[in-house]
């Protein structure tokens, strides 16, 4: 896993706090992992939070690029939609929907990927299409959108995903993208990492959560890597930066 | 001089439109053609296979009142909000008629987009390896590069019969110009045998502006002036996104007689798209009140 | 931030552009990097592969004086005046040294490029059918749609190691902003391991234009302020093209005598291109006196 | 052959003149196949001469595209190159040189394309590449440009070209662009037309001109297809309009 990122636990431990979510654990921890003039290519929801998060405290250089054609959008609040016209209009550069996927993405110029899912197997496969059979779903969802390129052509995909064993599952329903390029998974419990033998490992816990805990909203056998971290906790600082965005 | 007739909506979609058309609606957030797809509902258009990257709101409408046999497509949601629940019901329980699906990614369908408008037989791009979609769309083959081996993913051109749009504006020769997010509109005009733009008015002249795609009247079939026609998505420069009709939609699109009444009273209950944004102006009022 | 560095040309060339390289100065008619190519010139690189679609004046020059092994490209001639006669004594008579070519159509050129800032090994399109470019250009092979069993030409991406384009503007960072006519210059940029633009000149902000292109300082390598960088070519907004200059040419690349004693005066007796204008400006005023 | 492409002999003969060149006579007799609507793709030199004379005169409407992506470009004077400014600033639409070739020539939007050639056979196959051997020319011609994707693309093609043994030639030495799709080769001497067997055939020639003279000019046995005509010569007000345009 290139090194920038793995998630930064260095800092300052004088200045945590408690008094946060677990929602807001998860987009700090994402922010974490992204730095000055690494180009991420994002999603609405938690991934574009993170992002704009890292812009707003230790990366001011970090690139966002959404899918609606937004290159080095700088946001002054949480945009809606991928396609909010602050996007575009803070964009450095503002392209077709064909040409971002065709000249940016595919091209390997994206160093972060994020993605969501309903379903993420120990391999990092996730599954956004449908819960139960393809040809009579139980549950229809909204399909791949972006999904299968962004895993194939981002050279490191992060997963944000809240833990549960219905989301955390043994075998995907139906596999929307491969995990081959996740490096890691940020869940509001923990921190898992892609490992050596390419299954997720234990790499964090959130404050006030255990092993078990982790273990127990997982369903697979997650490998631990030891010593398993404690993350570190919203410093005050990204925790003002952070509600300050979502007020916005 | 060859110009493109500006005709009513109504007109456009009546010329243009057939029962049993493959038919793209395009717009990515941003330019979204609601009121033609309003005017396909109120026209009762049958067995329509629908296009798009990302299917929204107006195509659970679409599909929910079953002017749609097939969809084809990468993305159906409703963005920031949360599933079609219109879609979802044709696909689960067949409501209120089954509901074939041709899906993609969104890579895979902007090739398409591109090949139609290039005149090539299929695009090309590295991606689905690995995907069970691979197993489930047929239009997803392999080509093998000639010069490396590579072997890379191949989808059929996109075609549609007709292509609609909303765009700022368009001159009195029928020339159009849409300025920021342009999506792959262009590409969906290029590729369709005829194409209607709905446009928030029609100017003397097109003054270039800064990522700005203008398409030439001869590449249009049709003009209608249609002001706000984008509602609830919106035009920059003339209109803000309304967010809280889409999440007002949410629990509408729910319940089947929720709907249906919706439909009733919005689209097939008015005459045009201003006799909607009218019922929907006269609807919030009251509700504030 | 993550910015380019804002180097001097020579300082640019030299830390980019290497013996042996594969080497794309870009620009169709307008926006043609000469200072670029002079430089090149004036730090004497050998054994070049150089690429474009259009090779004119410059190109004529880097072959004349031989610092290109090969040509790849697909129109070369003195646009609206005649031949490049350097380019042909170097490919009828192997002066002064031999140039080997590599030939293809402008669509076939476009799409290679199109391939390389896709990052796709080869690019398609339907040309080339019936031509004797296909029995002389081994980079010219096909590909079999597997929808429709059509053939269509296949041509492999190009992937300069360095691409070189002249530009308006750039920011502070390094951000670059060309508009007017901008050709293939942004695929070429995208397809290189390595860009340099020279610009007119730098601003505290890019203001959006019509008609523009926009690269993010992080594709771009190094940025080099050259006023008039383009000249005999121009810059909209900033310079006229010197179509005299380009009917000037034509004796003096008829003989290789003169060709060389205007390279060793104008490009190798400067230091930079504000050397050569001068010079250039000096000579008109004598002959106008 | 698509009926607006025929060579239009109904200009009122009242008004013709006698004081014109051959090469003018090849601009205007050009012109007169270009009708409004008519999408034409243009290269510098004659071909562009002959479509903004069209403009100026009988059909204002007609679209010209340059390879340099200008899209309904409407100079005021004759470009020098196919780069010029002004045909960016007065084009409808202004896009780049890989979507030209792709969305709007490759995709069958071109109606007429013009093609210039140094040799021409009697199946309209053209050579703009090299006199003499491939490998060891004896003229190195600039190449093939957009030449062979306008001959497989538009929807018919224009060839201009003067008359000469050396030009019009029994084979040509390299097939730069293929025959299938010229309609019409117009040279100093006459017009020539593409017979119903795939080979040109002399439809008209210029007043001053006879059959003789055009197939002593001919490299081949030139088919000829009675009656000739004789190509109306340029009307005062062509004439006018084409002069206005060369000196503006």
């Amino acid at each position: 896993m290139p090194d920038d990122t793995v998630p930064d636990n260095t800092v300052p431990a004088d200045t945590v706090t408690t008094d946060w979510t677990a929602d807001e654990m998860m987009s700090v921890a994402a922010a974490r992992l992204l730095h000055d003039g690494t180009v991420c290519f994002v999603g609405i929801g938690k991934p574009s939070t993170a992002a704009n998060l890292a812009r707003r405290t230790h990366a001011p250089g970090v690139v966002l690029i959404y899918e609606s054609g937004c290159i080095g959008a700088k946001p002054t609040r949480l945009p809606l939609s991928i396609g909010d016209g602050e996007l575009a209009t803070t964009a450095d550069s503002l392209v077709s929907v064909p040409e971002i996927f065709r000249y940016w993405l595919q091209a390997g110029r994206v160093d972060v990927g994020f993605l969501g899912a309903a379903q993420l197997d120990r391999y990092g496969n996730i599954n956004s299409t449908v819960i139960g059979d393809y040809d009579s779903p139980a549950v229809r969802l909204p399909g791949a959108g972006g999904a299968p390129e962004i895993a194939a052509s981002a050279r490191d995909v992060i997963v944000i995903l809240a833990h549960s064993t219905r989301a955390f599952v043994e075998r995907c329903d139906f596999v929307t993208s491969t995990g081959g390029r996740v490096r890691v998974v940020i869940t509001d419990l923990g921190v898992l990492e892609m490992g050596e033998s390419g299954e997720l490992e234990l790499a964090s816990v959130h404050p006030g959560t255990t092993v078990d805990d982790v273990r127990a909203a997982t369903g697979w056998d997650l490998r631990v890597r030891p010593p398993v971290d404690q993350t570190v906790p919203p410093t005050a600082a990204e925790l003002a930066a952070l509600r300050d965005l979502v007020a916005a | 001089m060859s110009t493109t007739p500006l005709l009513p909506l109504a007109d456009a979609v009546a010329a243009h439109v057939h029962d049993g058309d493959t038919v793209a609606l395009e717009g990515f957030t941003h330019l979204i053609p609601h009121a033609a797809g309003h005017e396909i509902i109120r026209q009762s258009r049958r067995d329509l296979t629908l296009v798009r990257m990302t299917p929204d709101v107006v195509y659970d409408q679409l599909i929910g009142v079953g002017c749609a046999a097939r969809l084809v497509f990468s993305w159906g949601g409703n963005p920031g909000v949360g599933s079609l629940h219109r879609f979802r019901d044709a696909v689960e329980h067949g409501w209120p008629r089954p509901l074939a699906i041709e899906e993609h990614s969104h890579a895979g369908m902007a090739a398409r987009y591109v090949a139609g408008a290039s005149g090539l037989p299929f695009g090309m791009l590295r991606g689905y390896l690995g995907t069970d979609l691979v197993d489930h769309t047929p239009s997803i083959r392999t080509v093998t590069c000639p010069f490396t081996g590579e072997e890379l993913a191949a989808v059929p051109a996109l075609r549609p019969d007709v292509t609609i749009i909303h765009a700022q504006q368009a001159d009195r020769s029928g020339n159009v110009q849409l300025w920021g997010i342009a999506g792959v509109q262009k590409e969906a005009v290029l590729a369709a045998e005829r194409a209607i733009v709905t446009v928030e008015e029609v100017v003397d002249e097109l003054t270039p502006r800064p990522d700005a795609v203008v398409l030439p009247s001869w590449v249009v079939s049709a003009v209608s002036v249609v002001p706000d026609g984008a509602h609830p998505s919106y035009a920059a420069g003339y209109s803000e996104r309304d967010n809280d009709f889409y999440s007002a939609w949410d629990p509408i699109a729910r319940d089947r007689a929720a709907f249906t009444s919706w439909i009733d009273r919005h689209v097939r209950g008015t005459s045009d798209h201003a006799g909607l944004l009218a019922a929907l102006r006269t609807e919030e009022a009251l509700a504030d009140a």
